[in-house]
């Protein structure tokens, strides 16, 4: 049986394979997904390219980029326009997610009483009750505030009543033995037990959001300048503009995947220390 | 009731008869919907100022007597009883596993009874930190659970029990996660504490030394259905120091509780359960 | 024969009756065609198919969209023009002050569609005065329009008038659009110049067919087409119909002015350059525009079906 | 001091409060929400009555009632219609969002590569690509489906991919050393230990594929006999027939609140023995 | 390396020096981001038929130095070596925490390790429930986790540790939750299994007494930073029974290694980790 030679630092290749994995993997980690992308919009181009789809079905992303830099002052102006409500109605949709998840928790009762409304906003088509909110509701932002929000706050509600039930038993007993009061209960561990769960759907919501910000400026409409992009990707449906919608469409995928990136990083920055799936397994 | 009640002689505690109950369980059974008997007809009286051990075999509910003294649970038949009325919402219990709150600092969870009972961080701060001198955790007052190892969850358990001076402490295992010497120094500890400070004590080991060393009283259980098979009075004077621990009366003492553990495990009846 | 499929912008009506029409009396299979159609709906979007060549003639809204296609370089043209007028009204609440054109303009909301908002009312701001920011959408329900007695909302002179009669419990008032100089063309038939190209006798083929199809549809049995219109869309009703056939000749939506020369269908290049300037003017549409592209007078104006007029 | 009376059964006060109040709770837990779902239709006829709401605007429950029970046979027939779609773009969502999380665990290169195809997805609004979709489907059925999956899919992705993430490290660790293959970590921990995360995602999509169909029906029109309730609110609304809107509405609403009840109660039964979120606690 | 290599005596166990080694520690430190110091400078020898256990107060990085000889954590410097090559893939592990499935039944959890080699439910039945007898829960084959106890859970996890009959076996306080007569039951099968089996353990235990009990050396740590402190051969011949457990020999071993203990915990450093 040979010995190794213990001068020589000795990597097994276990340990060599590894790290080079590391080391591939810290470069992959953004160069890969830069370079599928890069190919999914290559693919488009030659799809494009091949089929001879003319420009007025499906422009090409050259032509998509150069609307998107040419009308770049109107598509921005309207994406912040487009923004505002998509943060406004995110808000609004945490705080009345969570609101109502902490209603729900305080007794079945509760839940199983008002549950169903919630359902019931979930599921009921904005465009078949915007009439309504249209007749007792005066002010435009509140109105595409309000049905951003129908859209917005079920993920919230839902995750988080999971997350406030998902508490471990026993340290459940130790606030009991403890006399804890509700409030506290629920402050000090319900909240931050169900953090995980609030915010995985805080990241669902964050899409809805912007998807719901949308699809109420297209349902509620804008007027004059202060029109988001929904009405931008309308008039140039209608204008049979396709590059500029196409551009429009664009830029709410990026302000989607930015925002999702961004939750993403608050739910890391908040579960590092403690939860499984954020924290940083130390090998 | 007063504590200086029923003291007896200068071994500086009272004699078992004299004190006050503090409660009773009575004819107590506990039946989990699983079909396992847990417990069956367990009677037991638990006076003030007590340190009873709980000794017995895995599985012959030691943790499930505990629960139901504590009120987390409630038995399926039989009565517990606390004719004090007084103390059942002073209770400290070490549960068997650490249960630390992971999002919080070893600091924030041995705050946690004080705070829930409305006591600031500042003000907390000396009595949480006494708490952590003594079971050697003070450096570690900002880390959070998942950066201890086994032990020292477990003290930081056991700090969290101890913070609020609970009239009555249950203990399930504190210290089998603990290394002999530092299991030896939170046993005089704890004597030390318990003797200035006259609190109640149920103690589940399954080291019989340590329940000699410790107790007034040993009860031993036994298994499926978990019974009281044994109870014993450890009538040697406190406080208790390392003579003791190498006296003739604590050798003959482990050996009785030795045999009263074994006799109960022998008596062991057929697993009993309802698994198909 | 030929299969051919025409797409509807609506879900199907009295307002598509003459195409019914000529698809259930056999007058397109008579020259050679096999005509499906393909209903359309308030939010479904067609003109795309028949840009990717899925369809093979759809039913444009006016003229306007014909224009921007030029604009943006497709080969779109119209081939007819089903309605001489647009049958575009504005309605308003009797007796609010509100009853004269002029007075519109101060209404408190107007209550206008997306394509609308795109097309006439930018139109009525710049020749009337109207202030664009009051509009709010209108999802095809009267609701808001009944609920608010200072409002004003669009609606085609054939339907939206007859639902707030029947559920408002009155009669609006209506201004035809295309009284007020909105002189666009509407319920166009567009195809795409490979069409044209290619399959010229086609297209012949499908506008003469329609117009008889309107011919026969407004003046001859109609049972046929309705029931046709009916199975497409059950929830439509015959007293909805009849107000609609009703309403198209009360206008003149389909028949009047050239027509009654040139036939169903008819179109002139004096029209399509006066709608153009408006446009133009109310800077709807950008100047330059060659709008000869965006129509082609080769398969209409030739009197087709004026006979069949009883 | 006074000792009980051990003769008669002593029932503690806690004790005797405890027992009574899981007597309520047994009968609240049904009777309280139909109260409140009563309270609340009733509320809505008051409101009507009370501010002369016209009945083209917000019908009284009693007349939509009368409605649903005159118009049933159109109603149910769209209603099933519509279920049809939701079910299939659910499984395809369930398929879909599983199957992509489970991709995505795979690594964090997948990941980070193909979840923003994902979000894209997640955020393009349906109305403004369905022209495209519309081109280059053809039938029918498929359109829908399409549209309803892209609506439903993400909250099952992203929540499976968060519950893929949530594994106990230590149990990890077993596996590895066991030499556990990709496909046996997944199948016999990570997907186990993703259930409750999973399932939530499911509560959330099963509102939304309901919703997802019938905007798909908006968007994509239907036609003839096998119009779903979306044809059927379109029609209402255009023709003011606000009462078989709201019922159409209300059919809606009830399909939402039969799937969330089902889905918790498949989440429940899965649960039940061993996720705190499901476990009737033992005391 | 075949088994009988080296076997010297009758004792059964082959002399220390002469086994062939399984792994080296070389200068193996640790060093967690927290900044604290698990391990500095360990370096040790593990022989192939070793029953060595790891003694030390709680935090010295016993579980982190199990960790590291498992390879599910890697040195911050410092090689582990394994010079045969072989065993690294044929390790059993009893966690500190029982680390068991919560959704799998008893039997399902011990199936595990087999399963995940391919052999069947049928196939793995009898080595499965032969494993659960001997911990005494062949009767909770269908419960789950959660109804059992925490001593049980403990079990079902030794079970699953070793149902595959590992070359090499890490055990972290595998009897630490256990009543003393359950515990001298599993400490004589365990030494019965590895006599007859001869495979390797490394045993972490916090008991002066089993650690002498059970293994031929006892390494004794030192925390903060965690390092070896003491090395101690156990001379005593194997079979070891009831009789070396009340023999002259075993009480002095005792004292020798409670001895090592005492003085690791006396050159205690001071507390080190950077918490600000
Ligand atoms: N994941 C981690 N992050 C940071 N520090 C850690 C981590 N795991 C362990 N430590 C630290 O490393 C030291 C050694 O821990 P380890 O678990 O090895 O101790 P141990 O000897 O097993 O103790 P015990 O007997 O209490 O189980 C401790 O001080 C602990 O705080
Ligand atoms: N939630 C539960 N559901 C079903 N059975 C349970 C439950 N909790 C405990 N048991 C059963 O009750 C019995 C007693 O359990 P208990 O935890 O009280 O034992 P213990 O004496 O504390 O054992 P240990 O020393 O191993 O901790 C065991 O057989 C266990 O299987
Ligand atoms: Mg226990
Ligand atoms: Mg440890």
């Amino acid at each position: 049986m040979s010995m190794p030679e213990p001068s020589r630092p000795v990597l097994d290749p276990e340990e060599a394979r590894r790290v080079r994995q590391q080391r591939l993997e810290r470069i992959g980690r953004w160069v890969l997904p830069l370079a599928i992308m890069i190919l999914a919009i290559w693919l488009w181009d030659r799809i494009c390219v091949w089929n001879e789809i003319p420009k007025y079905i499906l422009p090409r992303p050259g032509l998509v980029l150069q609307t998107l830099h040419d009308d770049a002052g109107l598509l921005f102006s309207s994406l912040l326009v487009t923004l505002k409500i998509t943060f406004l109605s995110l808000a609004l949709a945490v705080v009345g997610g969570v609101g109502l998840a902490v209603l729900f928790a305080q007794s079945k009762w509760v839940e199983m009483s008002f549950f169903p409304f919630a359902i019931v906003l979930q599921v009921t088509p904005i465009v078949a009750i915007f009439p309504l909110i249209n007749i007792y509701v005066d002010n435009q932002t509140t109105k595409l505030l309000l049905c951003a929000w129908i859209v917005a706050f079920f993920p919230i509600l839902s995750n988080t009543t999971l997350g406030l039930n998902s508490v471990d038993r026993n340290l459940l007993d130790l606030f009991r033995l403890n006399g804890a009061t509700r409030w506290q209960q629920l402050r000090l561990l319900r909240l931050p037990a169900a953090m995980p769960y609030f915010l995985g759907g805080l990241k669902i919501a964050g899409g809805l959001s912007l998807i719901g910000a949308v699809v109420a400026e297209f349902v509620a409409g804008a007027s004059g300048q202060s029109s988001g992009l929904a009405s931008r990707i309308i008039e140039a449906g209608y204008r049979l503009n396709a590059p500029r919608l196409f551009a429009a469409l664009i830029l709410i995928s990026l302000a989607g995947i930015v925002i999702f990136l961004a939750l993403s990083l608050v739910s890391n920055l908040v579960l590092r220390r403690w939860h499984e799936s954020a924290m940083v397994q130390e090998r | 009731m007063s504590q200086s009640e029923g003291m007896s002689g200068d071994s500086g505690v009272p004699a078992a008869d004299d004190r006050a109950p503090l409660l009773f369980l009575r004819n107590v059974s506990k039946t989990f919907s699983t079909g396992t008997v847990a417990l069956r007809g367990v009677d037991m009286t638990i006076r003030d100022g007590d340190f009873l051990s709980l000794l017995g075999p895995s599985g012959c509910g030691k943790s499930t007597a505990l629960r139901l003294i504590a009120g987390l649970s409630t038995p399926t038949s039989g009565q517990i009883e606390w004719p004090g009325a007084s103390s059942r919402s002073d209770i400290g219990f070490v549960f068997q596993e650490p249960t630390l709150m992971p999002w919080a600092s070893v600091f924030d969870n041995v705050w946690l009874p004080l705070r829930l009972r409305g006591i600031s961080r500042a003000q907390a701060q000396p009595a949480v930190m006494e708490m952590l001198e003594r079971v050697h955790l003070a450096g570690f007052a900002d880390a959070v659970p998942r950066e201890l190892s086994g032990g020292m969850k477990m003290r930081v358990s056991i700090a969290r029990a101890m913070v609020t001076k609970p009239r009555l402490l249950l203990m399930d295992e504190p210290f089998a996660a603990l290394d002999e010497i530092t299991r030896f120094q939170l046993n005089n500890d704890l004597l030390d504490l318990w003797q200035d400070q006259r609190f109640t004590v149920v103690f589940v080991t399954h080291s019989v030394f340590e329940s000699v060393f410790l107790s007034n009283r040993i009860v031993t259980m036994a298994a499926r259905p978990g019974r009281v098979a044994d109870e014993m009075a450890v009538s040697a004077p406190y406080p208790r120091d390392e003579a003791f621990r190498t006296s003739v009366d604590y050798a003959a003492l482990c050996r009785q509780a030795s045999t009263a553990l074994e006799a109960a495990m022998g008596t062991n009846a057929e697993p009993q359960h309802v698994h198909a | 024969n030929e299969k051919v499929i025409f797409g509807t912008n609506w879900l199907a009506q009295a307002e598509h009756g003459g195409y019914y029409q000529a698809v259930v009396d056999g007058t397109y299979a008579a020259c050679g065609l096999d005509v499906t159609i393909q209903q359309g709906g308030p939010q479904v979007a067609g003109r795309p198919l028949l840009l990717a060549g899925k369809i093979d003639f759809y039913m444009g809204g006016n003229m306007q969209q014909a224009f921007d296609a030029v604009a943006q370089d497709i080969p779109l043209r119209v081939v007819a023009a089903s309605f001489q007028k647009e049958p575009q009204v504005m309605m308003s609440h009797p007796g609010e002050g509100l009853d004269k054109w002029e007075d519109l303009k101060n209404a408190d909301q107007y209550i206008v569609g997306d394509e609308g908002a795109q097309s006439f009312l930018l139109w009525m701001a710049t020749e009337y005065g109207f202030d664009v920011s009051k509009r709010v959408p209108y999802t095809f329900n009267a609701a808001p329009f009944i609920a608010n007695k200072k409002s004003i909302q669009q609606g085609y002179v054939t339907s939206e008038p007859f639902a707030v009669q029947k559920e408002g419990g009155f009669m609006p008032n209506q201004f035809l659009l295309a009284d007020y100089g909105y002189s666009t063309y509407s319920t166009t038939i567009e195809a795409m110049q490979e069409t044209i190209d290619k399959r010229p006798e086609v297209v012949q083929c499908f506008v003469d067919g329609s117009a008889k199809g309107w011919y026969n549809y407004l003046y001859g049995d109609n049972a046929a087409a309705n029931a046709a219109i009916k199975k497409d869309n059950p929830d439509i009703t015959d007293e909805q119909i009849a107000f609609t056939i009703a309403q198209l000749k009360k206008f003149g939506i389909v028949d009047s002015g050239d027509t009654e020369k040139l036939g169903i269908g008819a179109m002139t290049d004096a029209r399509m350059q006066d709608f153009y300037n408006k446009m133009v003017k109310a800077k709807v549409i950008p100047a330059g525009i060659d709008i000869k592209k965006s129509y082609t007078l080769n398969f209409v104006n030739k009197g087709v079906g004026l006979d069949l007029k009883k």
